[in-house]
């Protein structure tokens, strides 16, 4: 008995040293793959996967708190991309996913209470205080952050439309199988 | 004027998945009458008992996963199947071993991962491994050929046989079957006997089994009909045998009594039959050309190696399950040079 | 997290998190020994006793391991857990114990002790660990022993055959014949047909949760909304 | 003549396809009339839009510039014909989204008047220096007439660095039905043969092939007429087996020296120039005779019409009149496509008007096009990877492009995909495939905008928040400023300005902690330990 | 950092103390017992095949590793039963090498008379559903050489049927049957012509450690070449 | 040296550890998505393995052997392995934080990998002496990985099949893990 916890306990010490000097040895500080994750989301920040932007969702993700499928503004592609990086399952997005769209506000009765100005997670409004707003849009995100603190309501989204350059190829109909693609579970 | 829209080509010859299918069929049908005349009414039966079976469980699955049901089984996959599935199998084979062989062909190995076109594994000789482990002793109940048979079986009593496991009055199964020239090689092989002796059994020809040359004959001539049919390159058949002929080749020559003949190995067994008609589905084979010549290869060797040494006389359905678990990594790093493109890309991740 | 309820710990070990059928941990022992009914038990049983007793230890010392030797210490734990049951068994159930042959010591190394050690057990009190132990175990001893009815049924015709080794000679009688005259399927015995009977069963609890889904918005209208 | 034969070479793959070219060649190439509008899109080139530079009333002349257009890859756009400005507004143009474009749509007023806008010819082509030959190529908005419409004038620009070493002239015309370069090669040679020699003075090229398909034997005798003999000038012309698509720039310049353009790269890479013989022939109207690309030569064929025919369009002429030109519509007709069978694409509607980079108008019946069996899964039967002129691995395209797996598929060289439509012509299993190349393509450059889109908005939201953070950390020492203030006012020893130094100091540590703080418990809560 | 290298060595092996000792203490309790299990075991294979009134003797200890060619190897351990000292049977590891795939181990008991007092399959990797016909739980062709000697049937006779002897063999499997036919037979032969060796008393009373674990634990019979993972190799 | 041909042979094809013996199944099923993530796992447990073999071959040899405490196997066996393992991680961590990231919560699995247990016990049982245990944990390694990989790309072919809804996932996994066991039941009998 003496030799057995003698000679396991020699055998743990040994390695626990070892262990302990190579925790020191390989530190590590930071973790780049919340970069990773991060460059891959849309950068809507409209908080829809219930986070306070784009970034703290990917902090979440890295920590393995949230799930990949959070992102609506990013649609299946972000759930496939992430799901690629990490090694995950795709699954389908949570909430629905609109087209995407930008603001516009109504510059007849727009107020220029410049609540929307600090609402835009991304600068995209113009304008000063008592004046006249307008969305800059190229810049705006579709976020719909402005849409709630306008008193008026003047701001409306309204679907990018689709135009030659930004056309896409239709996915093909697929073959006669899959023609019914629902469960057979049920 | 209005018009509908349809993507480019915008014309395309008439052909169908279904043509290509019936062309295998056509293609088997003369070295599955000569398994017939060599082995009997039994031969035929199995196929068409095969045959109704896969097609009835291929239905079965399309409705259960609510797919149109006539488009597909108008593919004629099933029916390739069945008959491939069949003709692994001894002549009087009892219907419930065709039953669970061609449920796990049709069923597992190729509905379960989505129907034609998605299967990984051979279907066909999935089945057959299956019920070749599951009732080995059914499955080694082959009778000799026609010439050497003393009793010759007329379709009623081979449906007997089949269907309720009779054999006519006065016969018994220890009595009627044999060992497969294949098995008898091995075994005889391993009580130390010399090939010289072992070919002086009956049941040799001129250089394989009797019977069992003809058949491959009849079916090297249905496969060279599907290369001229282009419905398979020369890749893949040329690869197997190639591999399975040159193994033989170099320990025949080293110990002639020890090891047999490169055309024994071909001719016997299985080999020509896989090489043309089991090896070539496209769907769990290799895709780009030299990647179909590696797989083929492994086919052949594998063939040998397992004959030689391992527990099954003739393993074309091993060897060709083995080698489809490797076609997709095969494929991974045997992708053709791209037009332009200097030398073959390999994928980056591909040897970290 | 940290208030999970008894019924959820439950649910998860039975069900929605179960060992077996979702984590898909533990699969050695779980293909290895469900050969038949009575070795599925006997193994099922040995596991849930260790799962119990590291669990239980591993949230005891929870506050005092550090992480760079955190996982050597669990294993270490596990590791004495079943050296005793392991001798325990060699000396009270031995024709059991040379069946489970190298299946018990290698019980240290099945990933749904330590995955539970490091998932849960590591971060929760006590009780809380001892019931997720619990729930855990006997819900992989449940897998464990569908599978080998499973196997046992469709490879011999019979059920709970040789159930002497584990409940004494009394227990002789107690194995059932299925089918008379069965030939036997081996194929159910041998490895390929433990990968494809869990499978099966994977997609036996796939069907159950679509169904239980599908009923679902009749009683909560709410919340599933989101969901679907 | 008897030079020895110009050694050919083989690309991998392609097809044996039905010609149906007798059809249209049957009858000369028909000048059409004036049609009653004319409507012309802006953007008929690869690049930036033309913006337009006239208004709608105004009046213009045959060859005005009415869409300039000053990026570097882009080409102008002149009057058709002489007439008024109605109006200048969104029109379907020929696109396969059938999606509409700013066009400019003109009444012609049928006096064919140039005006002022002819430019004023280069007699001495021959001699002139390359500079001004390609300053008139652009300026007469010459786009490749092959098929993509790639302005001609870029093309011919020497990069830095490159030496030239071939000129290759595509007329080869491999696309069953279409018939208008060989049509262009029977009527004006000479023309062809003059602005290739345009071309080789702007380009001073080692050598000059010109591929045409053996079966043309019209178009190489016309052809070798008007060189006089099968080489002379440097330029030599050679029959090429027919074998679709031989016409591809990248197929026809292996056919021809046997040298491969590299994959991602341009044949300037390879010291190699292509150019369309219809290109070649607008170059020499523009330099000889100072004419804009107005029009082009057009086929209109297929069981569909009446009388399939070669037309000398006007560029805008809506596809009706061209169909009214042959003589209209069959029953039979069931599909309209622009461009050949295999690479064109399908039209809604006949109101569309005809751009620069048209060559062909197919109206097909049900017959010329049988609608493909029903789609089957893949069998990976390999057909379609014998058959592929990039020698890509076609199913596997296919397999990533149907699962989104975009970077697997880039990775097997999606972007090398000509689309040149053999694999799906093949393809038993009657997928279709070109289409999943296409949405696969389109997907990665949506990506890619959207990519860009978001590093931007990245920017500005990390601009923002360290807007906002610095206008709180001021706004937090304003604050604590005033409050001292505030306190040293209120002190009796107001006046120590020491104090009230270090008191501001104490508060403006007090913020940085609680900031810090603030911080680490939300760094903590995202620490926090990953779920079960 | 020092200290917490050395708090993590001593942390490990303040639980290697805790953990072993108590494993240590398990086996202290355990170990007696697990001997005996292992003995008794043994005992039972034995007892298939020797009635155990037939013999006094602590068959266990008083066993002999014998190697010839005729029972198939080398170091292969025989009991002796005796009764009341003399010898009444023998009981033999044999090898059967000429299995389907690979060497079969068989238990064969002789009686002094040279009789047998039957055989069994210790383990083989033969083809489930085949060759595993020799099992006693599968089917009964084992207990066909219970009471057979040399001259029953005559030397020259011991073969299966097929080549013309008395054993049956199994529909679609000869291999099997043929080789534990042999084995035994030479089995017989090996016991006639070695009888003094096999019944020598123990050369220095050195009663042989009773854990002969590979041989003979159990009456169930591993099929190792199909079966799953097999517990023991 | 044909024994050690066998040994190898053995191991890789015949007794193969993930589908005949069925030992490592978890990260085999949990780490096969992408064949990448494979042939990395494959590679750090070919490294852990046959480190892990050897070592513990020679505890059992030097340590346990000699003061006769077979018994206590099991505890420094895993002791070994855990050390080494946890060795690994903290070098991947450092040095490939995307791999560490794929391979997640794997990597300490690896040590509960019953692959590396069982090398080490079976190294005991069937007596292997230090070339032989080297070998024997090389050859379990070499053929885990090797079906790692080629199931790997067999998934990733799945992934995009027309799978029936309740076999998507796990279930079509492990049937597809059965049908590549399946084939290598023709291995059988290479090695008598
Ligand atoms: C996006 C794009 C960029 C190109 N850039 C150049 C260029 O910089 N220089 C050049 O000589 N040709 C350029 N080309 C023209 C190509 O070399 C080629 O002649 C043209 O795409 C016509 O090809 P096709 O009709 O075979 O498709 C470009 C073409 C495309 C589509
Ligand atoms: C599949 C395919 C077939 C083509 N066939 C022809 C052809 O027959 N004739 C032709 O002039 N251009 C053809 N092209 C376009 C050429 O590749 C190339 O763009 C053109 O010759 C370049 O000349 P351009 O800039 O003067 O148009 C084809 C392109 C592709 C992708
Ligand atoms: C897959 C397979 C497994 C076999 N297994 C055995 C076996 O375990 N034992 C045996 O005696 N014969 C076995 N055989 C049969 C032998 O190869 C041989 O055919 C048979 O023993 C000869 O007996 P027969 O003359 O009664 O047919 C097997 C055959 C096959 C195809
Ligand atoms: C040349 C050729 C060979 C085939 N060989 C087989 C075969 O060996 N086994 C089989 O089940 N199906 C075979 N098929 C049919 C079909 O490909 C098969 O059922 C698919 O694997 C089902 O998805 C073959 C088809 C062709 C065209
Ligand atoms: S839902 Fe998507 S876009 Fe919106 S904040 Fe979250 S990550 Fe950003
Ligand atoms: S303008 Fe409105 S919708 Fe657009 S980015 Fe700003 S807050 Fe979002
Ligand atoms: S031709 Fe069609 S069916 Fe054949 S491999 Fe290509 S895509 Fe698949
Ligand atoms: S369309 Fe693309 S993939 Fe298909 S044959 Fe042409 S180049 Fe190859
Ligand atoms: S239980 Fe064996 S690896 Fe997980």
């Amino acid at each position: 008995m003496l030799a057995a916890t003698l000679a396991i306990s020699t055998l743990a010490a040994v390695f626990g040293l070892l262990l302990g000097y190579s925790a020191v040895r390989f530190r590590v500080e930071s973790d780049p793959v919340v970069d990773q994750i991060d460059a891959l989301l849309p950068q809507t920040q409209c908080g829809q996967c219930s986070y306070a932007g784009c970034r703290p969702y990917a902090e979440a993700i890295a920590a393995g708190e949230a799930d990949i499928n959070r992102c609506p503004p990013g649609g299946e592609a972000t759930v496939l991309a992430l799901a690629d990086l990490l090694g995950r399952d795709p699954k389908p997005v949570e909430g629905e996913t609109k087209p995407p769209s930008v603001a516009i506000i109504d510059e007849q009765v727009c107020i220029g209470c410049t609540l929307c100005i600090q609402a835009c997670p991304v600068d995209a409004i113009l304008g000063a205080a008592k004046q006249m707003h307008t969305v800059i849009e190229s810049e705006c995100t579709g976020c719909e952050l402005c849409i709630e603190p306008c008193p008026v309501d003047c701001i409306y989204m309204v679907p990018i439309a689709p135009d030659i350059s930004t056309w896409k190829w239709p996915f093909p109909a697929g073959e006669t199988q899959s023609a019914d693609r629902e469960a057979v579970s049920s | 004027m209005h018009f509908r829209t349809q993507t480019s080509p915008h014309m395309t010859p008439a052909h169908n998945v279904g043509q290509v299918m019936r062309r295998v069929l056509y293609a088997l049908v003369p070295g599955t009458l000569a398994m017939a005349w060599y082995f009997g009414w039994g031969v035929l039966i199995n196929v068409a008992l095969a045959v109704v079976l896969a097609v009835g469980l291929e239905a079965l699955m399309l409705v259960l996963r609510r797919r149109p049901v006539i488009p597909t089984l108008s593919d004629y996959s099933a029916v390739v199947t069945g008959w491939l599935f069949a003709l692994a199998l001894p002549p009087l084979t009892p219907w419930w071993v065709t039953l669970v062989g061609v449920g796990f062909a049709i069923v597992v190995a190729k509905h379960l991962y989505g129907g034609l076109g998605y299967n990984p594994f051979n279907p066909a000789m999935v089945g057959y491994v299956v019920v070749l482990l599951s009732f080995p002793r059914e499955m080694t109940l082959w009778l000799p050929p026609m010439p050497l048979s003393e009793v010759s079986f007329g379709p009623m009593q081979a449906l007997a046989a089949i269907f309720l496991g009779q054999l006519p009055p006065g016969l018994t199964w220890d009595a009627i079957t044999t060992a497969t020239p294949l098995d008898l090689m091995k075994t005889e092989l391993g009580r130390n006997l010399t090939i010289t002796e072992i070919r002086d059994n009956p049941l040799f020809g001129d250089f394989s089994g009797k019977g069992w040359e003809w058949i491959g004959n009849w079916f090297l001539l249905g496969g060279i009909a599907l290369l001229f049919m282009r419905v398979i390159t020369w890749h893949i058949p040329v690869a197997v045998l190639g591999g399975l002929a040159v193994t033989a080749g170099l320990f025949w020559i080293v110990d002639p009594d020890a090891y047999a003949s490169p055309a024994f190995h071909v001719f016997s067994g299985a080999a020509i039959l896989g090489a043309f008609f089991i090896a070539t589905d496209p769907v769990s084979a290799s895709t780009t050309p030299m990647g179909r010549i590696l797989y083929g290869l492994g086919i052949g060797v594998l063939i040998y190696v397992i004959r030689t040494w391992g527990n099954y006389p003739d393993a074309v359905a091993f060897a060709v399950l083995l080698m489809n678990m490797a076609a997709p990594t095969i494929d991974h790093y045997t992708r053709p040079r791209v037009f332009g493109q200097k030398p073959p890309r390999r994928e980056n991740g591909g040897t970290p | 997290m940290s208030d999970i309820s008894y019924r959820e710990i439950n649910a998860n070990g039975f069900w929605h998190n179960n060992p077996g059928l979702v984590q898909l941990l533990g699969l050695c022992p779980l293909l290895a020994i469900s050969g038949t009914v009575v070795n599925a038990l006997g193994l099922g049983l040995a596991t849930t006793l260790t799962l119990v007793a590291s669990n239980v230890t591993v949230s005891l010392i929870r506050h005092w391991v550090r992480p760079e030797i955190r996982i050597p210490v669990f294993v270490l734990i596990i590791a004495s857990v079943v050296t005793a049951i392991e001798l325990a068994m060699n000396a009270f159930f031995h024709e059991l114990y040379l069946i489970l042959g190298i299946f018990i010591p290698l019980i240290v190394t099945n990933c749904a002790i330590i995955g539970r050690a490091e998932a849960f057990a590591s971060k929760q009190p006590i009780p809380k660990a001892l019931a997720d132990g619990l729930a855990m175990g006997l819900g992989f001893t449940c897998v464990l022993v569908a599978l080998g009815a499973l196997r046992e049924a469709v490879g011999h015709g019979t059920l709970l055959a040789d159930a002497h080794l584990m409940f004494g000679e009394a227990a002789r009688g107690f194995g059932l014949t299925l089918f008379e005259e069965y030939r036997g399927f081996l194929l159910a015995l041998l490895p390929p047909g433990a990968f494809i009977a869990l499978g099966l069963l994977i997609a036996l609890k796939n069907i159950i949760d679509a169904r239980l889904q599908k009923r679902q918005p009749a009683h909560a209208a709410v919340p599933v909304e989101a969901a679907v | 003549m008897t030079e020895q034969a110009h050694k050919l070479h083989r690309f991998h793959g392609g097809l044996h396809l039905p010609r149906h070219k007798e059809e249209s060649t049957r009858d000369p190439v028909l000048p059409m009339r004036i049609p009653a509008r004319l409507i012309v899109p802006l953007r008929q080139h690869i690049g930036e839009s033309a913006e337009a530079c006239v208004a709608p009333g105004d009046r213009v002349n045959k060859g005005q510039l009415i869409g300039r257009c000053d990026t570097y890859v882009g080409a102008a756009v002149h009057a058709p014909t002489s007439g008024r400005v109605v109006e200048i507004a969104d029109h379907p143009v020929p696109h396969p989204s059938g999606l509409s474009a700013p066009c400019v749509v003109i009444e012609p007023d049928g006096r064919e008047s140039w005006g002022e806008s002819r430019l004023p010819p280069i007699e001495d082509y021959l001699d002139a220096d390359p500079v001004s030959l390609r300053n008139r190529i652009r300026e007469a908005g010459i786009v490749g007439l092959g098929g993509a419409a790639f302005p001609s004038a870029v093309k011919i620009t020497p990069r830095p660095g490159q030496t030239l070493d071939c000129l290759v002239i595509n007329g080869a015309e491999c696309e069953p039905y279409i018939t208008c370069d060989d049509s262009l090669m029977r009527t004006h040679a000479r023309g062809v043969i003059e602005g290739i020699r345009i071309l080789m003075q702007a380009l001073k090229p080692r050598c000059c092939l010109i591929g045409i398909e053996d079966h043309m034997s019209g178009a190489i005798a016309a052809m070798r007429d008007a060189l006089g003999g099968d080489e002379a000038h440097g330029i030599r012309i050679v029959p090429i087996p027919s074998l679709y698509p031989a016409g591809g720039e990248r197929q026809l310049i292996q056919v021809l020296t046997g040298r491969e353009v590299p994959s991602q790269g341009l044949p300037a890479d390879i010291g190699i120039v292509c150019q369309n013989v219809g290109t070649a022939y607008a170059i020499y109207r523009a330099v000889a005779h100072g004419e804009p690309l107005i029009s082009r030569i057009i086929t209109v064929t297929g069981k569909g019409v009446q009388h399939p025919r070669n037309l000398e369009v006007l560029i805008g002429t809506p596809i009706a009149d061209l169909v009214a030109a042959a003589e209209g519509y069959t029953d039979e007709v069931s599909r309209l496509i622009m461009g050949g069978p295999m690479m064109g694409f399908a039209l809604q509607s006949d109101a569309i008007p005809v751009v620069k980079g048209t060559n062909c108008i197919l109206a097909a019946s049900h017959e010329d096009v049988a609608p493909p069996g029903p789609v089957m899964p893949c069998i990976r039967c390999g057909q379609c990877a014998e058959v592929c002129p990039a020698q890509l691995l076609p199913q596997q395209l296919y397999w990533f492009a149907r699962a989104k797996d975009f970077d697997k598929a880039q990775d097997y060289s999606l972007f090398d995909c000509i689309e040149c439509g053999c694999c799906a012509y093949v393809c038993p299993s009657n997928i279709p495939l070109v289409q999943y190349y296409r949405f696969a393509k389109n997907e990665i450059w949506a990506q890619e905008r959207e990519r860009r889109k978001a590093d931007i908005a990245r920017e500005r939201h990390e601009f923002r928040q360290a807007r906002l953070e610095q206008e709180e950390r001021e706004k937090a020492e304003r604050l604590a400023r005033k409050k001292a203030a505030l306190a040293a006012k209120q002190d009796d020893t107001a006046d120590d300005p020491k104090k009230a130094a270090i008191q501001a100091a104490l508060e403006r540590a007090k913020a940085r902690k609680a900031a810090q703080e603030a911080e680490q418990m939300s760094a903590e809560k995202a620490d926090k330990e990953p779920s079960g | 950092m020092m200290r917490n290298i050395i708090i993590s060595g001593v942390l490990l092996a303040l639980f290697g103390v805790v953990g072993t000792a108590l494993v240590a203490f398990v086996y202290q309790g355990t170990a007696e017992r697990i001997a005996a299990n292992i003995e008794a075991a043994t005992l039972s294979s034995l007892h298939d095949i020797l009635s155990h009134e037939a013999y006094d003797n602590d068959i266990l200890a008083d066993s002999v590793l014998l190697s010839h060619e005729l029972l198939g190897g080398r170091d292969l351990r025989a009991y002796r039963a005796r009764l009341g000292g003399e010898p009444v049977a023998a009981v033999f590891t044999v090898v059967a090498p000429g299995g389907y795939s690979g060497p079969i181990r068989l238990l064969v008991g002789i009686r002094v008379d040279g009789t047998l007092d039957g055989v069994r399959v210790v383990s083989h990797r033969e083809t489930p559903g085949l060759g595993d016909e020799i099992e006693v739980g599968r089917s009964d062709w084992i207990l066909s050489f219970d009471g057979r000697s040399l001259l029953d049937p005559f030397y020259d006779r011991w073969a299966v049927r097929r080549d013309g002897g008395v054993f049956d063999q199994f529909t679609g499997a000869t291999i099997t049957p043929r080789a534990v036919v042999t084995a035994v037979r030479d089995a017989l032969i090996y016991f006639e012509s070695h009888r003094d060796i096999v019944f020598a008393p123990l050369p220095d009373a050195q009663p042989v450690d009773a854990a002969p674990a590979e041989d003979a634990q159990t009456g169930a019979v591993q099929t190792e070449a199909l079966m799953e993972a097999s517990p023991r190799e | 040296m044909t024994e050690y041909a066998l040994i190898l042979i053995s191991t890789v094809l015949v007794n193969n550890f993930v589908l005949v013996k069925f030992l490592g199944l978890c990260p085999f099923m949990g780490v096969s998505r992408k064949v990448e993530t494979a042939t990395g796992m494959g590679l750090a447990t070919t490294f852990v393995l046959t480190l892990s073999s050897v070592c513990s071959y020679l505890v059992n040899e030097y340590l346990l052997a000699p003061l006769g405490l077979e018994y206590l196997r099991t505890i420094a066996f895993i002791l070994v392995i855990a050390a080494v393992v946890q060795f690994t991680e903290m070098v991947v961590h450092k040095t490939s934080p995307l791999l560490y990231n794929v391979l997640g919560i794997f990597l300490p699995l690896i040590t509960t990998n019953c692959a590396v247990l069982g090398v080490a016990l079976l190294n005991v049982q069937e007596a292997h002496g230090f070339i032989e245990s080297a070998l024997y944990g090389l050859g379990a390694a070499v053929g885990f990985s090797l079906v790692l990989v080629l199931f790997a790309s067999i998934r990733e072919r799945v992934a995009v099949a027309d799978v029936p809804l309740p076999f998507k996932g796990n279930a079509i996994a492990l049937i597809t893990a059965g049908l590549m066991s399946l084939g290598f039941m023709g291995f059988i009998g290479l090695v008598k």
